[in-house]
C-alpha cells in the first residue's frame, strides 16, 4: 500500500539504519540531518544529535532547514556558544559521529564544497567548508550521504575541503589523526565502505533496484565492488511512514510566514 | 557605557568607510536592520567578517559596500547559493570581491582569541585539507611541551561589531539567550560595538544567574529595533521566516531582480518597518 | 553514558593511587564528601590538582594522600594560612609534598585547553614575576603572525575530576548554576569523572536555553549526596558555613588535635552524614 | 560622637576614596573589598565589582569572606565561568581597576604572596599568586592596601609574586606592558604613589595623627616624601558610620551556622 521509496528516500534510510542510540552525532551544514532524525524517531531514540550552532540533545520535530532554527534550541538539552562547540566539544574528542554531504567526492572519500576550478578564479563558487574540515578529522567516526552522478563522484577533485583517506592507506594515521575519518557512504544507488587496506571506497550493498551498471555511470571513477556485494534491504512500511511524515511536518512549517 | 540611540545615530557614529565589521547571529539574530542601515548610509571599502554571510551579506556584496569578506560558510542555508557574492567572486560585480577563507573551528577559535586579546588562536585545524594552501593567514605553532604541530589563525579583532540582542535594561546591559553564535565574543573583541535589541526592561527579572549578558561598559551603541533580526528570528518573539529564505533564491539569482527588491524593500524602508515584517505590532517609524 | 552508584563504589571504581585528580569548585560547590571518602578509602601518591586549595585539600594532604600538588593560590580564603599544607611544605610531614605553581590566569587556561583537547594553552601571564624562574612547566610561545611572545602552560588533563553539582536528571544529567568555577572544563579535561549531586530530578524542568549541563555521556559516575558540598555551599540548597572556616584554622595549626577531628569526623562517619551537616533533612545514611 | 577612625579604618577609606564610580573594579582573593564596597554604599554606587570567582557587577550587602561567596552571585549582573573571567575579561583589558593586597611590598610596588625563604626550601609558604599576577599586568591600574610595617615594607622581595613598577622607570613597559601599574598603596598611616620618573614610591598624604617617623619605623627602606606632603582628609561620620555598619553586618553574618 505505501508507495516504494524513492532513490532519495533510500539514501536516507540507509543512512539512517546505520546510526546507534549511543552515537553522539555532530550534524554540519547542508548534512542530512533527516536520516539523523529519522533514526531518533525508528530505532535510535536516545541518539544525540547536535548542531554545529551550539545545541546539544535536540529533539526537533520537524527537520531545521538551517542549523540554527528555534527548534533545534527549543528542544536540545541545552545550547552552548560556538566556540565552546567547537573547542570543548567537537574538538575535544566528545562526537562519535559526524555527518556529512558535499557537492563532490573522490574514491577516498575526501570532499569538496569549496570551489569547481581554480580557487582564485572559480567557475563555481561554493559555499565553504563551514565545520566539515573539523568535523571529518575529530569525529569518531564519519558517515557520508550524496547523490550520485559523475559531477559529483569525481576522480579528482579540484580541491579538498576536508579529508576523509586522503591518498589512501594510512594517510590520516601519519597526519596524527587518531579517528576513522568516513566508514559509509550512503547514495541514492548504494553503499559505500572504504577497504580495510587501500582506503578506496568500495560498494558493499545495492539498493532494491539499482544495478552495477547504474552505479559505473553515475561514478567519476571505475567503482570498486565487494565480492560479497550484498542488496540494501528494502525500505520497511514504518521507515517510509516515519520518513513521509517528517518530511511533510517539515513542510508544513516553513512554508508558513 | 552604552548610549541609547536611534539606528541610523548609531551607525553613522560608529561604522566608517573602510572599517572591518562583524555583523554576527548564527542563524538566530542576525542584524538585518542594522545591516540594512548600512547599506542606506551608503558605507563602502568595507572588510566583512562573518561565520555564516547568508542573506544579509549577499545584500550588502551585491549593493557594493564590501571590499573583502572573512568568512567560513558563505550559503543560503538549506536553500543553495548565495547569487549576489557569487556575482562578486566570478565576475567582480558590482566590484571585485576579497576572500578570506578559514573554518568553523577557525574562526570561532578566532573570535575566541580576539574577546581574550590574543594575536592568535591555536587550534586542530585543517589536517590534510587545502585551504592552508591557498590561505596566508593559516600558519602553524608548536607546543613547547609536546613538540606537536598546531594550526594558528590570527584573532578577529573588527573595528565594529554589530549584533541583535533580545533585550537590554535601562542602564544599557544587553541579554542574549538562545543559540548564541559568537555575538559576545565579536562584541568583546572589537573596538566599538552596536546592539539593536527587541526592547528596553525595567530589569531582566528572574534568570539564571549565568545569563549571558553584555554589561553597558562593554557596548558602545544600543538601538530599540523591534523585530531588527527579521528575516532571522528572536528567541521568544518571533520565528525564523524560512518562507523569506527559499524566496531570496529567486530575488537575487538575477542583477535586476535583487536591485528592484532592494531599492523598494531597504532603500525606501527604515528600520521602523521591521516589528511590521516580523508580525510584531509596530511601534511606528524609528529612524 | 553516566553510572549511578554509591559514593563508594564510585570513588572505588574511578579514583586509583598514583591517580591526578582535580576536584574543583571554586569557593562554591567544593567536592567535601567525595574528598573524605578518598580519605577513607587510603588513597595514596595522588597528585591534587585544583586552583584554590583550601580545607579539603589541606585535609587530604594531611593525611597524606598525596605526593603533588598542583594549585594557584593554598590558603583558607578570608582566613589565613592551611596549616596542613605548610606543615607538609615546610617540614614534610606526614610525607613531602611537590608544588607546580601558576596563577589563576594559567590554571584556568591550562583547563581550559584540556577541555579544548589542545596540548597547551597560550596567555598573557606571568609578565615580571618570579615564577617562571622555578617551575618549568611556564614557558613561551611565539605568535607566528605578531612575533609576540607569549606564555605557554601544559594543558590540564586529569585522570579524575570529580566535582559536585546541583542535580542531576534520570538519565545522569548534570546542572550546575551559580558560580561555575572550572568544573565543566575538569570534567570535559578528564579521562573518568565522579560527580556528587544534592538531588536526582525527573526532568529539570524550565530553565535557561543556556544552563550549564553537563551529558550523561560527559560523566562517568554520580553520586546523590545532600549536602555533599558542606561547609562550602550550594547555589539554592544551603549556605556556606563561614563558622567553620574560621574554626579550621585552630583544629589544624597542630598535629594531634588535626588528627583528632578527621578520625572523629571523617574517618568515622560516611557520605550521609552531610545532610545534617549542611543543615538539610537526613535521609539516612548512605555509603 | 562618632569614636575616630581606626588605622585600619582610615587605610580602607582613603582606599574607598581613590574609586570612581564608572571603575570596572576586579577585586582579587585577600583584597580590600571592604573598600570597594564603602565606595559603592558612598560616592560610588555605579561602580562595577567583579570578583575573580566569576561574579560581574555584584553588589553584596555583608563583605565576602572568600571571593567566591554565595551573596556575590546573588547580587550579581551576571556569573560567567573562571576561564572566561580569566580571559575575556581580565585579559582582555575590560578592568579600569585591579585592587591587590600583598604580605610583602618593595619601593617599586611588587608585591609578594609566595614565600619568605628560599623558594625550594621557604621559611614561611604563602598563600601564592591567585589571580595577582595577570591582575597586575592587565588591570588599567592598580591600588594597593596593606598595613605598614618592616616586615611588610621590605627592602628586597625574597619573591616577586607579581610585578608593580619591577625596578622602576619604564620597566613595565619595557617588557611590552600597556597598563599602569600600581598608582596608589593605602596604608594605615599613609598614601603612597609612584614617582611619575623613577616609579620609587613616595609619601604623599599622611593620615590624621600618623607622622613622618612612624611611616619610616614601619618601612623596610627609607621612604622619600612628596615636597607637598599633605593631610589625609580625616574620616567623615557618614564614612566611618557606613563602613561600621557593613562590618557589623558582616560580622553577624559569619559567625552564623
Amino acid at each position: 500500500m505505501t508507495t516504494p521509496a524513492t532513490p532519495t528516500e533510500m539514501m536516507t534510510i540507509a543512512a539512517a539504519r546505520a546510526l546507534r542510540a549511543d552515537d553522539i552525532c555532530f550534524v554540519g551544514i547542508g548534512a542530512p540531518s533527516a536520516a539523523c532524525n529519522l533514526a531518533r524517531l525508528t530505532h535510535a531514540p536516545g541518539i544525540t544529535l547536535i548542531y554545529e550552532s551550539g545545541t546539544i540533545g535536540t529533539k526537533p520535530d520537524i527537520l531545521p532547514l538551517s542549523i540554527g532554527d528555534g527548534e533545534l534550541c527549543d528542544t536540545a538539552l541545552t545550547t552552548v556558544a560556538v566556540p565552546e562547540m567547537f573547542r570543548y566539544w567537537l574538538q575535544g574528542g566528545r562526537i562519535t559521529l559526524g555527518f556529512l554531504g558535499g557537492a563532490q567526492i573522490d574514491r577516498f572519500a575526501n570532499l569538496n564544497t569549496t570551489v569547481v576550478g581554480p580557487y582564485d578564479k572559480p567557475r563555481v563558487r561554493l559555499p565553504g567548508g563551514g565545520g566539515a574540515p573539523e568535523i571529518a578529522a575529530h569525529s569518531g567516526q564519519v558517515f557520508v550521504t550524496m547523490a550520485m552522478g559523475t559531477r559529483a563522484f569525481v576522480e579528482k577533485l579540484p580541491f579538498i575541503t576536508s579529508m576523509g583517506h586522503g591518498e589512501g592507506g594510512d594517510h590520516r594515521a601519519r597526519l596524527g589523526l587518531k579517528t576513522r575519518g568516513p566508514t559509509r557512504i550512503m547514495t541514492d544507488l548504494c553503499v559505500m565502505e572504504p577497504d580495510p587496506e587501500s582506503k578506496e571506497l568500495t560498494v558493499v550493498s545495492l539498493h532494491p533496484g539499482a544495478t552495477r551498471q547504474e552505479v559505473r555511470d553515475n561514478c567519476g571513477w571505475t567503482p570498486r565492488f565487494a565480492a560479497n556485494l550484498a542488496e540494501t534491504p528494502p525500505a520497511t512500511d514504518r521507515e517510509l511512514s516515519v520518513l513521509r511524515d517528517l518530511h511533510a511536518r517539515t513542510k508544513k512549517a516553513h512554508s508558513g510566514g | 557605557m552604552a548610549v541609547f540611540a536611534s539606528l541610523s545615530e548609531a551607525v553613522a557614529a560608529n561604522l566608517r568607510d573602510g572599517d572591518s565589521v562583524a555583523m554576527e547571529g548564527f542563524t538566530h539574530l542576525i542584524p538585518y536592520a542594522a545591516g540594512h542601515e548600512a547599506i542606506r548610509q551608503g558605507r563602502r571599502d568595507l572588510t566583512l567578517i562573518r561565520m555564516t554571510p547568508d542573506i544579509l551579506y549577499d545584500q550588502l556584496i551585491g549593493m557594493g559596500c564590501a571590499r573583502k569578506l572573512k568568512f567560513s560558510w558563505g550559503g543560503n542555508p538549506g536553500v543553495g547559493s548565495l547569487h549576489r557574492m557569487r556575482d562578486a567572486v566570478e565576475n567582480g560585480w558590482p566590484r571585485a570581491l576579497e576572500l578570506e577563507e578559514h573554518s568553523h573551528a577557525a574562526m570561532a577559535n578566532a573570535y575566541d582569541a580576539g574577546a581574550a586579546n590574543l594575536p592568535f588562536a591555536a587550534l586542530r585545524g585543517y589536517v590534510g585539507a587545502d585551504l592552508p594552501k591557498v590561505n596566508p593567514n593559516i600558519r602553524t605553532v608548536t607546543c613547547p611541551f609536546t613538540g606537536e604541530v598546531l594550526t594558528a589563525v590570527p584573532a578577529i579583532r573588527p573595528d565594529v561589531a554589530i549584533i541583535h540582542a533580545l533585550k537590554a535594561d535601562r542602564a544599557g546591559n544587553v541579554l542574549i539567550e538562545g543559540i548564541l553564535g559568537v555575538q559576545k565574543e565579536a562584541v568583546l573583541a572589537a573596538s566599538r560595538s552596536i546592539v539593536t535589541v527587541e526592547e528596553v526592561v525595567d530589569d531582566f527579572g528572574p534568570r539564571s544567574p549565568n545569563a549571558t549578558i553584555l554589561p553597558s561598559w562593554t557596548v558602545t551603541a544600543i538601538a530599540v529595533v523591534p523585530g531588527g533580526a527579521f528575516p532571522s528570528y528572536a528567541h521568544g518573539y518571533y520565528k525564523r521566516n524560512n518562507a523569506f529564505y527559499l524566496a531570496w533564491d529567486a530575488i537575487a539569482r538575477e542583477r535586476d531582480s535583487f536591485a528592484a527588491w532592494m531599492t523598494e524593500n531597504v532603500l525606501a524602508k527604515g528600520p521602523g518597518d521591521f516589528a511590521a515584517l516580523a508580525g510584531l505590532r509596530s511601534e511606528g517609524p524609528r529612524s
